[in-house]
Order: structure tokens, then C-alpha cells, then sequence
């Protein structure tokens, strides 16, 4: 793996002045080049998942061509190469994240991940009465592995709340809540709706000082702005390889290495055992306890080209770019649809990546059907927080998501789409 | 932008904004809601249906996409002296036809919501 | 997702008599004509993880630079692209197993297929006292899942035998094993070990009869021999992409669309729920409620690509080469090692994909790096079924495995190789 | 086959063959088994070690890889008039160096197993 830090810019990517140049970085992702339907790609849906870049391909490509064996358990070359393929990608992406590389679990997505430590540590840890808490806004991978556990542990789920008009999580209600003594907070790092960056060094103070445990759920962080995790206070760190521009499979969990020793394994198999009897079995330690069956070699290797890639970008220089395009949509949208109600903060500072909104006037798919027939993607629905829209009583809203590769070109096409969408519903 | 006027044709538009049957029935024989997961398209269904197994009347109240909304103010129009039987055996093409454009795979079940919640109404009250 | 069946065989990969010709498929392979670590490559580990055709890479490059969005969820063009994609590679699937789509479940791994088994029905379905059945030649896999949950729930696990000295399992007890009237027989389709072919229309009968379900291990025999699912008898049936040539992660589970109803989802989060409140949620029906999170498409689309491939060389041509390759293993290994203990049946039409052997001479480690010498690429160790390692007394096992890419110079480097290490060894 | 003699030269298949010190004591201050997972490499390794922590005696009994097998015959070689921490300051380097050859990261454990246990054994005897 290369590891490039971009402390002086690659001008591959960057304007003169050192910004991100979106332009020059499409160049990176040919799909952007096509023509879905005949109609020129506006992407502005990479929350739900980020497109690919070539490089990432051709990582799994060479690797799949030239040292494809199965990892961890081969007397032979090919089976060195494989290994040293799958720990090399590993290292690499626990380098992005500040973290030693034996504290990186690998998974299969962060719904994986957060399923594991609810769980795991929820099931060890968790007793009648105990409380977790997380907020009302969180994507349902972080609330239904938590409802179902505290339900199995007779525990009690309790949650932040969000301010019913504004949609901002009302993070002040920690003081009052935090006397609950939860054992566990959960949330996540940017709100995939509201866009809200938790105040994580803060929860993590208060969490700490009741001994609770604080587990992250990154998905909407990790490539939109920089993240070194130690420095977050999580005591759990979740994220997804396909948000970041690496394969759909894949994503890890971060834990301390005294947290991860404690727990048990939940999925259990081969490549994650120290002995096995035919009536009983020892776990191994480490991160392979948890990483049963055969490794995700190429989905690793794909995630850790992703993370090159990033790092070439510049994740300061990326974050300062959406900013820039979130600014924007804060401030034409009212404008181009009066009626819009956004949800969360009105300020682009507080925000990572994305913008969600609804109207009265028009329903979020049908927004979104009108939309696509200029190439405009965006999602309409629930955004998989379907509790947080029935706080915000919106039947659905319409999310707008940012990346590195998002012109201005793609914001006028989304704008022009609203203004089509306002003639046909106002009629 | 061609196409559009298809799916968003007035006459769809037209039973968005001012749905008809919208309401509540005094005493429904039978009220379901019917929901789109993942969508947020909600609907209020109530059957009012004779002996002889016909329905006299219904209403509904709602709230979604224009598709949704259209597609069941279109389907309630059409309930009135059907039979149960005749209700149970209407598919996805007289949906397409009552909105006049053949809608995407997207959007199926925005458009099918007020059948298929009428055709479960008549499931439920059936195995009451 | 084109559908060729080879009923007429594709020439490109057969000789004029219909038999598949090796040669002619290893130009699918671009890994087998790189000589890793100076040497050319002779893979007889497919077992372990098959090779990757370029055809899969090409499917997953298209798809990622075509139609990549997140699917199910999208009410734009190219989301609808990536549903299409994702669901016609469920089709294909479902299609090469002979099972309607709608009972496929698409997983990460054969591993999580089985823990989903073993955690979900097993939870739901076992009581105390009652007995869950396996081989003593289980996979890991298939077997500490099983132990987990006969231990949580205070039932029993019972053992097929196999036998002492040839590794045969041992089918016959079956007749009395029976009367334990066992709620469950796991069993392996091949043996990862053995190679043998398990007599699945026998043990289904004898299940159905006592009530008991039937849960498959596909893993080795879905790449190896024609698999019709509904035709093994099974009750649920596993198996894992990259044994086929998809990307590593990627599996499936098949089940009666009546059991899956009766299954409780064990991961939670997006993409599986109908409606979901702060404090409970309400799970979607058919496969979906068990694919927790963002579906896989690009694995999936890369597991449809190889079957497509599989089945344009033909399972019934692949089988006929294996067993010939097999065959020729059978005969010469006890000509060019005498001491060498072969594990398993030895009668190669018996047998599916792969021989293991034990030598008290050569170590299996030692004969795996003396092999390598000469690039042959065979597995040395458990092959993650230690307790039957332990049953048979042998330390560890030396296993060749074939494809339909497997050729008479990779068995003649193999045997030269062997030879080689005999050499050293005898001194 | 270039290299191959590297790693099964004469010595070490000799080790392999006939290790020394092989058997048991008659009354070893520790026992333990050290294993290889995945692998099948076994020792019983025993050691004799004076009240001044000085050892005195070490045997074993093993069955493995020729790499795992002559690298425990090798290292208990050099145990006897060692202190435990003497021993347990010693590395893969010195395992390396007994067997005069660089063996690859995949055997690594295996030339380490005798030496892994002695220090096992070690910290097991101490913590008693
Ligand atoms: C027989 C058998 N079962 C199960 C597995 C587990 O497959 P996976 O590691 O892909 O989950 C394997 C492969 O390792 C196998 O050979
Ligand atoms: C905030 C958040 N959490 C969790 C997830 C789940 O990620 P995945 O589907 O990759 O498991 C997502 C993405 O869907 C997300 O946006």
C-alpha cells in the first residue's frame, strides 16, 4: 500500500491555491462520465453509497490477477502473497484512522459491526435495568441492534432527544440524562439526515465520567471529513468500505484492545479458532476472533486503495469542499423551493456531507422522479430513520448528498430540477 | 425533459391536490391503513360493504406522493357497486390504465397502494 | 445476466468430444499464466478459494462503472440500474441452484449462512434434551456454530462417525443414530477433507421420517458437481461465492420459503424492516429481512458472472475432468510416496474436487514448502476440521485440490515436487 | 528448486530425524504443551530448574513439521545453564540463527514453537 499523506496538495487533484479542484477529481471515477438513461449524471446520492473510483478497481483487479489465494493459512507463495495482501490493507486502513492495525476488526459492513457490539458486549455487560442511550435521529443500524438487546437483557433504551422543529439533536439533554447512568452511548458521528456532527469529545467526557462505554457509528464521517478515532474518545468505532469508495462488502469496527478481549465472539467458523474439539472449541484473540470464515481479501484491498485515494484528495481539503457545496444548498434552496423545511443545522460548519429536506408542496419521490429526468440523483424516503422522521412528523424527506467529485454544475442541474418540480406541483 | 407530462399529467395531479372520497365513513364496515415502508406513503382506507357482498361505498384519507395519492383517490372512484369478488381479482394494469401512464418499478407500489390496501381491507373483513 | 446452458458444450472451452479441455479453460484465468515468486503456477488449493475468471472482474468493472447506486432503495434511473443488477444476479443464482429467488438469501459467506441456521432456527426450534446431528468430518463452520447452540439451549450434539483408519464417514449408523430422533442433521455436501460425496437423498429420508430438517454445507460440491438443490432433499443448503470464482465475500443460504417465514432475522438494521418505531421495529418478509444493511450488489453480480461461466463449461464436464484428475492423484501418490495415508474413499468417482493424504515421512508443511519450490500450490494443516484430524490421529493432512482449470503438467510438477520432498526426507 | 537445501539442509533434517533431548524427566519443575493452531505441531516440553533459576534439565517429546520439530531440538540445546531470564530475553533471531536459515513468515511460528513454550513455561512456573 502507498501510503501518501497530502500535506502539500497533489495538484492531480487540487487548484493552484491547494482546494479541491471536483473537476480534475471526476477524472477519478469514470462513471461519472456516462450517461444513465441518456441523461448526464448528477450523483448527489454518495450517503447512500460513494461511487467508485477507477483506482479502487484496478486494486481489486491486480490483486485478484496476480495474488488471489486464501489468506492467513497457506504454506505457499501465493498464499504469503494473499496475506501479506489482506494485512498490508489492513495496516493501511488503520492507519487512515490513527489506530493500531490489531485493533481493527474486519467485517462485512457497519450494520455488521454495530450488530457485533451490541451484541456481544451488550449481552455480556447488560443487566435488568441497565440503560442505553442513543438519539433519536440514528440510522436504524445503530437503534434496532440496541432495542433488540436491551429488550433480550430486560435493559432500557433511552434516547436524546431532537428538537421537533429544527431537527437538531438536543445534545444539552445529556446533562439531565447522563444521570441515568447509562452503561452505553450510541450514536453516530454525522446524523445521515440531519447532517449534524455529534460534539463526540464532549458526549465522550460525559459517557466516560458515569463509566459508560461510547460507540460510534462513523458511516457518515469517515469520508467526508477527517477522523482519527483516538481522538474522537469513541470507545467503539464503526464504519462501511462502500460509503468511502471501496467495495459494497466490507467495513470494520475499532475497538481498544482490552474492550475486544473481553468480548465473545458472535459468528463462529473457521479462521477464528484457537483449537476445536468435536464437542467443544477455544477461540484465538485479537481481531481474528471475530472475523470468522475466509477473509474478505479483496474487499480490504479495495477499502485501503479507497483510502489512498482520500488521503491523495486530502480529507481537510475534501471536508472544506462539501462545506462549500453545502453552503450553497442552505442558502438557494429556500429560495428555489420557499416551502422546503430543512432538517438540522442551518449552518454548514456544524454539517458533514449531506442536506435533507422536505415540502409540503412536493412529496420527496415525487421530487426525485422529477429530479432524475435531468440526471439529478437523490434519495426520498426514510434514510433508514424512520423514527426521527416521525419525530420531525415529515412523512419523508429528500436528501441531498455531497462528495468530492460534486460540482457546481451538479448543484445548478439540482436546482433547475427543483424549479421543474415547483412549475408542474404549483400547476 | 421529456416524458415528465407523462407521469405528472394533470389529471394525476389534479386527484393529488383534491383527492376525491377523502374522509371517514360514519360506520366503515372495515378500516385499514395501508403504508409504504421505506416511503412514508400512508393511506386510511374504509369500506363500507352490503350483505350481499358489494360495496356501497368508501373513503380514505392520506398522505404521500402524488403517485400514491392519485393512484388511490383514481381506484376508490371505481369501488362503488363492485363486489368483493370483482375488487380481489383487479390487478396492477387497471391501476395503469385509471392513471394513464405506465408507471417504473420505483414506483409500483406508490401506485398500487390504494388496491392493494382495499384488497387487504377485504382480506381482514373476510376472516373476521 | 446471460444463461447459457451447455447442452451443446461451448467449443471455446471443450475438445471435439465434449469433454472440457483444460487448457482451453485456464486461458479464463489471467492469475494462472503469472509465475508468482519466479515460478509458474500450479494451483491445487481451490478448495481453500477458487481462482477468479477475468469474465467475474469484467461484470463487477461494468456494473461499478455503469450502474453503481445503492439498490432497493432508489427513486432515480441509476439506483434503478443497481436494483435491476443486484435482484437479475439473485435470479441467476437462484437459477443455478434450481431454487425459486425469492428462498435465496444473500449473505457474506457460507459461514454466516450457517451461524444464521444454527442462531435463528436453532434458538427458535431447540429445546433441552433435544439432538442436533453432525459428521465428525464437519467443517468448522458447520460444526462450533452447532456447538454454540446446543450449549446455549441445553440440547444435544451427536456424531456421525467416520472411520478410524480410512476416514469414511461412517453412514450406516445413520440407521440407528436415528432413534435419537435428532431435530437436525448438518452435514457437509463434500467433505473439505475426505472429498467424499455424502448420500443427501438418504439422509434426508431418514430425517423427514424422524421430523428432522436437513442443513447442507454446499461449499465443496456447488463448484465441483451439479448441484439442483431441490434435488439433494435438503431442508437449507449454504455455500460460499469465492469457492465458485466470485469475490470473496458473497454466500447464500437456501431455504423453504416457509421456513424462512418462520426465522427470526438475527442482524438488524436498514434494508430488513417494515416499519420501525424508537423502541421496536417490525421486520420485512422473504430473503430481504435477513440481508440486515446495504445489499452487496457487486458480489453478487460477480457470483452470477461465475456461474454463468460454471455453466458454460458444463457441471456435468467440470465433474467428469475432477474425477479424471482425481483419479490419476488416486493412483500415482501411492507409487511416488508409499507412506502417504489418503484420507477419505478411494474411489475417485466417490469423491468430489479433492484427496488429502497424511504422510509420517513428510510433514504436510514440510511437503507444502518443498512444493512451492516447484510453484505447486497445495494446502497443508486442518483445513479447519481439526476434530476430525484428531479421530483419524493424524497431525495434520497435505490436500490437492482441482478445478476445472487443472491440468496433467500441474499433477506432473505435483508428483514431481513429491518425489523431490522424498528425496530430502529419506536422506 | 533453488534454495530448497536452505531450508532442509542436512542439519536441520537431522534435528528433525533424531532430536536431542528428547523423552521426559522424572521430576520436571514445569510441564507444558505448546501447539501450533492450523498446524498440528506438538511438544511436551519439561525443564528442571534450580532454586538460583538456573536451568538444569529440559526434555520433550514432539510430533510436527521438520522446521517446528529441529527448532525445538535446537533451542533446548542451549538451555541448560541458562537463567530463566536469560531465556526469556531471547528472540526470533536466536531460533534463526540455531537454524542458519531465514524461514518465511508463514513458518515463522513453527521455528519458534520450542522456543515460544521454554518462555511459557517460564512465566507459568513463576506465576505459580
Ligand atoms: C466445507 C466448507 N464449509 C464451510 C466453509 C466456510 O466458507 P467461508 O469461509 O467462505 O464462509 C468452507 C471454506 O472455508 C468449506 O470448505
Ligand atoms: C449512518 C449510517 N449508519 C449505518 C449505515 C449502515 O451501513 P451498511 O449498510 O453499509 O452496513 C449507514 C448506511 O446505510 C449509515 O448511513
Amino acid at each position: 500500500m502507498t501510503v501518501r499523506l497530502a500535506e502539500t496538495p497533489v495538484t492531480t487533484w487540487h487548484n493552484a491555491d491547494g482546494t479541491l479542484d471536483p473537476v480534475k477529481v471526476r477524472a477519478a471515477y469514470p462513471i461519472l462520465a456516462t450517461r444513465p438513461g441518456g441523461r448526464p449524471l448528477h450523483y448527489l446520492d454518495s450517503a447512500a453509497t460513494a461511487q467508485r473510483p477507477q483506482r479502487v478497481v484496478d486494486a481489486v483487479t491486480k490483486y485478484l490477477f496476480t495474488a488471489n489465494a486464501n489468506p492467513h493459512r497457506g504454506a505457499y507463495t501465493l498464499a504469503q502473497m494473499a496475506t501479506d495482501g489482506y494485512e498490508g490493507a489492513r495496516a493501511r486502513i488503520a492507519q487512515f484512522f490513527n489506530v493500531p492495525a490489531t485493533e481493527l476488526v474486519m467485517l462485512g459492513s457497519a450494520t455488521e459491526a454495530l450488530n457485533l457490539v451490541a451484541r456481544s458486549w451488550g449481552k455480556a455487560n447488560l443487566r435488568r435495568g441497565d440503560v442505553v442511550l442513543v438519539t433519536e435521529a440514528e440510522h436504524h443500524a445503530n437503534l434496532i441492534p440496541w432495542q433488540q438487546i436491551t429488550r433480550e437483557m430486560d435493559a432500557d433504551l433511552e434516547f436524546i432527544p431532537v428538537d421537533d422543529v429544527t431537527g437538531e439533536i438536543l445534545w444539552d439533554r445529556l446533562d439531565s440524562l447522563i444521570k441515568l447512568k447509562p452503561k452505553m452511548i450510541a450514536v453516530g458521528h454525522v446524523s445521515n439526515v440531519l447532517g449534524s456532527i455529534a460534539p463526540l469529545a464532549e458526549i465522550a467526557k460525559a459517557a466516560h465520567q458515569v463509566g459508560a462505554l461510547l460507540c460510534v457509528d462513523g458511516c457518515q464521517a469517515v469520508a467526508n471529513m477527517p477522523v482519527s478515532i483516538p481522538h474522537t474518545g469513541a470507545d467503539f468505532y464503526a464504519f462501511s468500505a462502500h460509503k468511502m469508495g471501496g467495495l459494497y462488502a466490507g467495513g470494520g469496527l475499532w475497538a481498544r484492545a482490552e474492550l475486544l478481549a473481553e468480548m465473545a465472539p458472535i459468528e463462529t467458523g473457521g479462521d477464528m479458532i484457537h483449537s476445536v474439539r468435536l464437542r467443544d472449541a477455544e477461540f484465538t484473540t485479537g481481531t481474528q476472533r471475530f472475523e470468522a470464515g475466509t477473509p474478505d481479501a479483496s474487499g480490504a484491498i479495495a477499502l485501503a486503495a479507497a483510502c489512498d485515494l482520500l488521503d491523495e484528495f486530502g480529507r481537510e481539503q475534501i471536508h472544506a469542499h462539501e462545506t462549500r457545496m453545502i453552503e450553497r444548498i442552505l442558502r438557494e434552496l429556500p429560495e428555489v423551493l420557499p416551502d422546503a423545511r430543512i432538517l438540522g443545522p442551518r449552518d454548514a460548519r456544524q454539517r458533514a456531507g449531506l442536506v435533507a429536506f422536505a415540502s409540503e408542496l412536493i412529496h420527496a419521490h415525487d421530487l426525485a422522479e422529477i429530479l432524475d429526468r435531468r440526471g439529478v440523483a437523490i434519495r426520498a424516503g426514510f434514510h433508514c430513520a424512520q423514527p426521527l422522521h416521525e419525530q420531525l412528523e415529515v412523512g419523508s424527506s429528500a436528501r441531498v448528498s455531497v462528495a468530492p467529485y460534486t460540482t457546481h454544475e451538479d448543484l445548478d442541474a439540482l436546482f433547475a430540477g427543483l424549479r421543474d418540480a415547483r412549475t408542474v406541483f404549483e400547476g | 425533459m421529456g416524458g415528465m407530462d407523462d407521469l405528472y399529467r394533470e389529471q394525476i395531479l389534479e386527484h393529488h391536490r383534491r383527492p376525491h372520497n377523502q374522509g371517514t365513513l360514519a360506520a366503515p364496515s372495515i378500516s385499514l391503513e395501508g403504508r409504504n415502508p421505506n416511503c412514508g406513503d400512508v393511506i386510511n382506507l374504509q369500506l363500507q360493504v352490503s350483505d350481499a357482498g358489494v360495496i356501497t361505498d368508501v373513503a380514505f384519507l392520506g398522505k404521500g406522493c402524488a403517485i400514491s395519492q392519485a393512484g388511490t383517490s383514481l381506484i376508490t372512484d371505481e369501488l362503488r357497486g363492485k363486489s368483493l369478488d370483482e375488487v380481489l381479482s383487479l390487478g396492477s394494469p387497471f391501476v395503469m390504465e385509471l392513471l394513464g401512464v405506465e408507471v417504473g418499478p420505483a414506483r409500483v407500489h406508490c401506485a398500487l397502494l390504494g388496491l392493494e390496501t382495499t384488497q387487504k381491507a377485504i382480506a381482514s373483513l373476510r376472516s373476521k
